[in-house]
């Protein structure tokens, strides 16, 4: 029987989506019946009281989380977020609860045996709840206590040669769309890039050294897959220079009714014929594309890239060969002063191992956000503080008409002393020979 | 339950330790068909809801099948997936960018039995396991945040009210039956950890009521310059009160400029804002991500608010079906929500969508403001 | 000959424009032949001296005009703009060189008995020079002595039956497109409403009590002819709320090549044949219009009445019969936080004499921001400040879709106290007994 | 030149004082075929560049020929404007909003003689006094304002920049060869009396140093608290200076983060900003008015600095119509410039034109300039 009442959470037991709760009390009875005899490392019942506790949030509408808590392992800034319950005499096995980040696989392919190891590990030491994955990417260990960190850590170390994620004033744990592993569309490896960078950084992502937290998202097309324009503070998303490989026999096979546009991924759902004119033509959003009836014909120079063709006649339509990818700045959540999304900085960069055109960006961008930068200033912020015109200086970036959606509408130039002719000091007794009061 | 050391000595930390070694590498746990044709792949196919296959140059193909998980899970719920993946997948699984979790094989037979025996699976309080869906024009997993599982600042609870979303729309995750990929997200207050601010749908978590400061306690607790400093529209300054007749240093709030954005409370635990009746929820639309056919958009306030009504906010349920069928009747093929909002008018919106418009959907945030008002005479009647 | 020589200013009057240095020349010259003996109230050099500063600066690059100086007439406190030259020995018949700005008549028709006279007022009294018109739409004279000011306003107001227009923080003088008098797509009479306000407020246009200057403009459709919408702290812009009126065999008209399309006005250059579908169906900014070959079928609820199709078939399509305007305030230049154009606070109000709905407009922004403007704030700037909720709230008008182009991205609502439950007063201790810390 | 006076007694000013009596009636100077037809018109007809026609209900036309003027001209060419209004038009005549004269007569035939008249009148030194055209999909008059001939703030001359822009071109004024109507305005300094912040194209006068102090005469003429208050940038701190060994109280100016808006001069005498080299042009573009097809549009800084250049500022002239050719070539019928612009892409825009672009023309303006960067992948090489 269960340790709490809970009537309120009950009733998310119905419904066809999986339910969390059923799933938590599933585990609340395994642990309770202990079938493997694992000497748990924390509460047994700890799975009840997490139900327990949350079901008081359900009755009276409010957290039971007392505010942060500063816990973690030796050297590292991050990677757990300390968490304990204002409730502790009612609900001690969520007393205390801190949450581990461990550091995903890149694009988070798994071989079983790999995490079984992960989740016996967090059976034994921790609540045995987890996130699948959060929101950055980790692997999130809901729940433990603070004698288990050291231990938990050691044995990712030691037997599972992992680490863990990021937290604090740090580079958060990076992450990727899972690129060429099994998309057509991918214009770098992503996957390959984000471990690369995560490997390079690991100093910056375990020792908060920087005026606030600090995201690498890896997306290999304009899909946008891991939604790094929109959450990540540099964000890297494939593109390519030369033309879009058309393969006109293709074409007329979707045209003819023989390859489902877009993949099927309308296959619900009678949308009519396929028509090209309508669907991919019309729908380009540079009009650089025609049809006549037997063959395609796209204006490579004056296309985006936006993928909408690619996307809807993937048989047909293959990206370029010149690939590579652009840099985006500056994305983060709305606290402050407004939600950001990533600003272009780099128009196209090449993605190559040892990534150093990447990685040179990365380093310009944190000296000087590192000096400039306030406590608490997200890398966007000190652009918007500073001025997009910063951003290039420090990068050492030449102003291009790809870095604006449009020119500025206000004339407030800052000019600079040095680009105006005749500098800025004058005698106001010349200019009054000129000029009487 | 005895402690029981994996090989740590407190007295000795440096002792044997291992740092920054980094995350596994990925390649490690590539399927052989994906290790085989990485790079290489031609082109893709969604069969049915739920199901891929992508073609190599090789000729090689893989079956997808994706499933629908609830993204707080227990090692039970995760250890039942590895049996899936073992029994089907030669022990490989992934799981995607949106919490949904992906089986691969190399042909349709076994995708088919697959998802046969993924659909088949139960809590046995009868709510699927393993709902296979989530792919195409569609509408996906909700990326979602802590809530009242485990953060200290949530206007709501991430977990129930997106079960109950997705039991609202549980059908459509299994069909492609919109006119382009819908993707929902939520976020249980204003930090948006769900990154919500680009989502077609956003639940958002909201609190309306300034801190309560805790005078007594407040100097102890918190740095009061950092408390001052931590509000965006300067609604804090120090100040001294009296608590039971010793004066104490804390800090004044005018409550009037307040936003309500918990910037304090993160800076200073002893300004809670939590509450009953101020807590619940903003709905935003409209935002989206990729860059196809039209560029990455945010999402806009389109419900001021609704309250927590745990546990299963029928409110909440019942206006996101609105949003979702006035769009999926309204809009054409391969037009995103917010890109269909903006085709018929924002006024239009609203109207097919049912929602009251109310001043508090007009920004008055800072100089961009202006910007979202209108200043042409191209509106509709 | 010319009092000063002006190489600079004379290679100004080669090419075809009308020169304006040609006409000032002819000017100075007739001046002082001086057929008709006039006996010139300013020096009448006036002209000479004129070209002679204005050469200086096309010489040195800079104005030759000293800062400011408070003129004006007896009870007023605009119209008069005082003005005095920074080299009054070098040039002494521009010593003095103020500008009178005259009350144009609405729609600035005129017939040349009352021209004449006007003109013949400043030939005697001032430089003879003026601007037809100025940029808020009054005539402007340029260019008199302070002790002519008082003499040229009995003259205008006794013998012209004309007054000043406004500068200083006043209502401006109102301009108007030329509206109904000639024009078939006005939906109001934009001239008689801005007669109808001029004289409605000339106390508001004489005696500055407003934060800074105010100026209302009125087109009578979309088109915006007066420029209103950018141009105007409170703009009118005529509009329709039922349906287009649709002559369809006009339409075919049009189509058949026997009426050109937009009345002619791409008629220098060849496009080809009109094509319906291409340059109106298509071009529609809602989509709400379709053609079937023979007939034009307008989806009127979802028309924006953005005039395209109107302005491209003129003899076809016209304007809706339920007229009225919508009104927008606070366009302004871009000092100091930049650019304005006029925000919609009025999606539809009736404009028939006397004009009360538009009034009780006016007279509410007025109250509010004659209260709440700070020195020198636009009413743009104070709708910035304050937000446009307060604009509703003074003005009670309800909030409506159409007020926004988009609603707000951030979730950053104000929420009253009065509107959320149980108010803002919460006891800790009642919270501590919750939530301990 | 004795003093003569109208009838104004400076020792009783109240006496016999007429005031608020407002401008005259409009509808006094109303052809009669305007008086008639008012509200009854039913469509209208260029019949050529700079000839309108418009036919009423009854039946009525009215023909208008258009003439470009200079807005700076003396009562002589009034007059000379009266003389051909005599001639032809029964003594009516108008403005428009763009400082154009219009005709109005009742047939095609004395339209047409009325226009050889008005194209033959010429200046002595060969320019004409009242060229036809301005209508349509053409260039019509310039909107302008004071410039050295008036005003105590510009950054440029007015007139003269107007000329030649006009004279280059001229062949456009009386022509309809523009895809859409282009329209230019003209403003001396960033006051923008021309408002020309949503035109085709703009001519702005822009200084580029910080103002000089008259450190001796600014507490006399000034009042510090005011020039302080003046600066968008807060700039200027009260501050005292020595001055011929006397203390004096005036202002400090932060050079670097001045935008030379001038706003503290037009608050205080002693800040004069006009420099030879300072001062000179910005060229903005894609603005409009009209709500026809797209909304209302600012116009943007596409060229940030163009030299002074009196009398005939080639470079401006030359950048113009750079600007207008390309966009006659490349536009679509119907296509404003600003809309051509954001169809092409503002990096084609700039290839298009032969322009530079520079990190001048990046928006770094508060909150706002955010909205103006990139934030998405659809762009052109
Ligand atoms: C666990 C996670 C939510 C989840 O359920 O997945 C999370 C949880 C918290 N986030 Fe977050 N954030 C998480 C991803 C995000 C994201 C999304 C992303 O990374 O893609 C964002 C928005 C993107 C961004 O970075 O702007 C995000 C924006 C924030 C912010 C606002 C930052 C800002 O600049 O506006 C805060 C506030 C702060 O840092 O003080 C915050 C703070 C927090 C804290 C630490 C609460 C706090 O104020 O100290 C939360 C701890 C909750 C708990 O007790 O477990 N979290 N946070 C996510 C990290 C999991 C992981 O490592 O994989
Ligand atoms: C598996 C996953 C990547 C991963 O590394 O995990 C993925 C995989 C694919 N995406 Fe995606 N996308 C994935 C998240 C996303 C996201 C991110 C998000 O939603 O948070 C986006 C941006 C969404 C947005 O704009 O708001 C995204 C926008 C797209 C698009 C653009 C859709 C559009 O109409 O705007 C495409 C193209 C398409 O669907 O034709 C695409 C196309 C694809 C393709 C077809 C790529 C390929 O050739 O294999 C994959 C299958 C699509 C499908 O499910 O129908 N993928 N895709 C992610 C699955 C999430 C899930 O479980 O539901
Ligand atoms: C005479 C005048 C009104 C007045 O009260 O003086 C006027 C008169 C007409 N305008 Fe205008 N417009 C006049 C200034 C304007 C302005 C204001 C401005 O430029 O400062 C605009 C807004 C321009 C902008 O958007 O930047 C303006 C935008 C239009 C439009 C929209 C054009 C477009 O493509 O966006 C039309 C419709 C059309 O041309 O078909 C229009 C149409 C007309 C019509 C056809 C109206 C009619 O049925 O009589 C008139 C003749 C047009 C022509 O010249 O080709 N009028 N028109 C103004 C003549 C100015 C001049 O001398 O050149
Ligand atoms: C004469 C005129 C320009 C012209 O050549 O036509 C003019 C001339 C001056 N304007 Fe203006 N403005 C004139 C129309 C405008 C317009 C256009 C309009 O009204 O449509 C604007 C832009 C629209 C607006 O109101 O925002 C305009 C925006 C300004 C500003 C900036 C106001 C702002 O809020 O940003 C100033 C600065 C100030 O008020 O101190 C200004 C100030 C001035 C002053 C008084 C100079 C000063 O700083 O004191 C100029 C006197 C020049 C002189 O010596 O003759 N003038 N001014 C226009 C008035 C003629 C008339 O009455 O018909
Ligand atoms: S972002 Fe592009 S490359 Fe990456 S998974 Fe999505 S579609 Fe494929
Ligand atoms: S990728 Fe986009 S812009 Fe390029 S051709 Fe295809 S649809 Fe057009
Ligand atoms: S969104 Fe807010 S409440 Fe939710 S997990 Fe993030 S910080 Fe916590
Ligand atoms: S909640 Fe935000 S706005 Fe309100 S007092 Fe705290 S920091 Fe300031
Ligand atoms: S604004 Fe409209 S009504 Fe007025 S003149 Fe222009 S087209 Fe005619
Ligand atoms: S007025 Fe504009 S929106 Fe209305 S039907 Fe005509 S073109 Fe379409
Ligand atoms: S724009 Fe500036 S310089 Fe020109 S008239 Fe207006 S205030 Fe004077
Ligand atoms: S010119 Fe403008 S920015 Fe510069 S000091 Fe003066 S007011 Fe300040």
């Amino acid at each position: 029987m269960a340790k709490h009442a809970t009537p309120l959470l009950d009733q998310l037991e119905t419904g066809p989506w999986p339910s969390f709760v059923s799933d938590i009390k599933q585990e609340a009875e395994r642990r309770k019946a202990n079938p493997d005899n694992i000497e748990y490392q924390i509460p047994v019942d700890v799975c009840d009281d997490l139900l327990g506790i949350l079901e008081m949030s359900y009755e009276d509408g409010e957290t039971h989380w007392k505010h942060g808590g500063i816990v973690g392992v030796f050297g590292y800034g991050g990677g757990v977020i300390g968490r304990y319950a204002d409730q502790p005499e009612r609900f001690p096995g969520v007393a205390h609860f801190h949450t581990v980040r461990v550091n995903q696989p890149s694009g988070k392919y798994y071989k079983t045996d790999y995490l079984r190891k992960l989740m016996d590990l967090w059976d034994f030491r921790g609540s045995g709840l987890t996130n699948m994955h959060g929101s950055t990417g980790d692997l999130v260990w809901l729940g433990t206590t603070t004698p288990q960190l050291e231990e938990i850590f050691w044995t990712l170390t030691h037997e599972l040669n992992t680490d863990l994620g990021g937290s604090g004033s740090n580079l958060r744990t990076p992450a990727a769309c899972l690129g060429q592993s099994r998309c057509e569309f991918a214009c770098y490896d992503t996957q390959d890039l984000s471990y690369h960078m995560t490997n390079e950084y690991q100093d910056e992502l375990h020792r908060p050294a920087f005026p606030y937290k600090f995201k690498f998202k890896f997306d290999g097309c304009p899909n946008g897959c891991v939604a790094s324009i929109a959450r990540s503070d540099f964000s890297v998303i494939g593109t390519w220079k030369d033309d879009i490989k058309v393969d006109q026999e293709a074409v007329k096979a979707y045209v003819a009714g023989e390859f489902r546009p877009n993949a099927g991924a309308h296959s619900t759902r009678d949308w009519g014929k396929f028509d090209i004119q309508k669907e991919v033509v019309d729908l380009c959003p540079t009009g650089c594309m025609s049809w006549d009836g037997s063959k395609l014909t796209i204006d490579n120079k004056e296309c985006y890239r936006c993928m909408h063709c690619i996307n809807t006649m993937p048989r047909a339509l293959h990206i370029g060969d010149e690939r590579g990818a652009s840099i985006f700045v500056g994305a983060k959540a709305p606290i402050l002063d407004g939600a950001q999304m990533g600003s272009l900085l780099v128009p196209f960069v090449p993605v190559e191992e040892p990534y150093d055109e990447v990685k040179e960006v990365v380093e310009n961008l944190w000296d000087w956000w590192m000096e400039e930068g306030k406590n608490r200033e997200r890398i966007g912020e000190t652009i918007k503080r500073q001025g997009f015109q910063k951003l290039l200086e420090v990068t050492g970036i030449k102003a291009d008409p790809r870095h604006v959606q449009e020119p500025r509408s206000n004339p407030y130039i800052f000019w600079k002393e040095e680009d105006v002719e005749g500098g800025w000091d004058r005698d106001i007794n010349e200019f009054r020979k000129r000029h009487q009061r | 339950m005895a402690f029981i050391s994996a090989g740590y000595n407190p007295a000795k930390p440096m002792e044997g330790r291992i740092t920054d070694i980094g995350p596994r590498k990925y390649d490690e746990f590539y399927p052989p068909v994906i290790a085989k044709n990485k790079g290489k792949w031609l082109y893709h196919e969604i069969i049915e809801p739920g199901m891929l296959m992508h073609k190599a140059e090789s000729g090689d193909e893989v079956y997808t099948v994706r499933v629908g998980a609830a993204r707080l899970c227990s090692v039970g719920y995760v250890r039942e997936i590895c049996d899936v993946a073992e029994k089907f997948c030669g022990g490989y699984v992934r799981w995607t960018t949106r919490n949904n979790v992906e089986f691969m094989v190399e042909d349709l037979e076994t995708a088919k039995a697959l998802k046969a025996d993924l659909n088949s699976r139960k809590f046995p309080a009868g709510s699927h396991k393993f709902p296979v869906g989530g792919t195409g024009a569609g509408i996906t997993n909700i990326v979602h945040t802590q809530g009242w599982v485990h953060c200290h600042t949530p206007a709501t609870d991430a977990s129930g009210t997106v079960k109950v979303v997705m039991d609202e729309l549980f059908e459509e995750f299994g069909a492609h039956n919109m006119p382009a990929p819908l993707r929902i997200a939520m976020a249980c207050c204003l930090n948006m950890c769900g990154a919500v601010h680009c989502s077609d749908i956003a639940i958002l978590g909201y609190h309306r009521k300034p801190p309560i400061i805790d005078h007594e306690y407040l100097d102890n607790l918190c740095e009061i310059p950092l408390a001052v400093a931590a509000c965006p529209m300067g609604a804090i300054r120090p100040s001294k009160t009296e608590i039971n007749g010793k004066t104490v240093n804390s800090v004044a709030i005018k409550n009037e400029r307040c936003m309500f954005c918990g910037n304090c409370y993160t800076m200073c635990p002893s300004l809670p804002l939590s509450d009953r009746d101020g807590d619940g929820l903003v709905i935003m639309a409209g935002g989206k991500i990729s860059n196809r056919i039209s560029n990455p958009k945010f999402s806009k306030v389109v419900v001021a608010f609704i309250p927590n009504e745990p546990p299963r906010w029928p409110t909440l349920a019942k206006v996101i079906r609105q949003i979702v069928e006035a769009y999926r009747t309204d809009a054409r093929k391969y037009e995103r929500l917010g890109v269909w909002a903006e085709r018929i008018g924002w006024e239009r919106f609203f109207e097919k969508c049912g929602l009251e418009f109310s001043e508090h959907l007009i920004d008055d945030f800072r100089d961009p403001a202006y910007y979202t008002w209108r200043q042409t005479t191209n509106f509709k009647w």
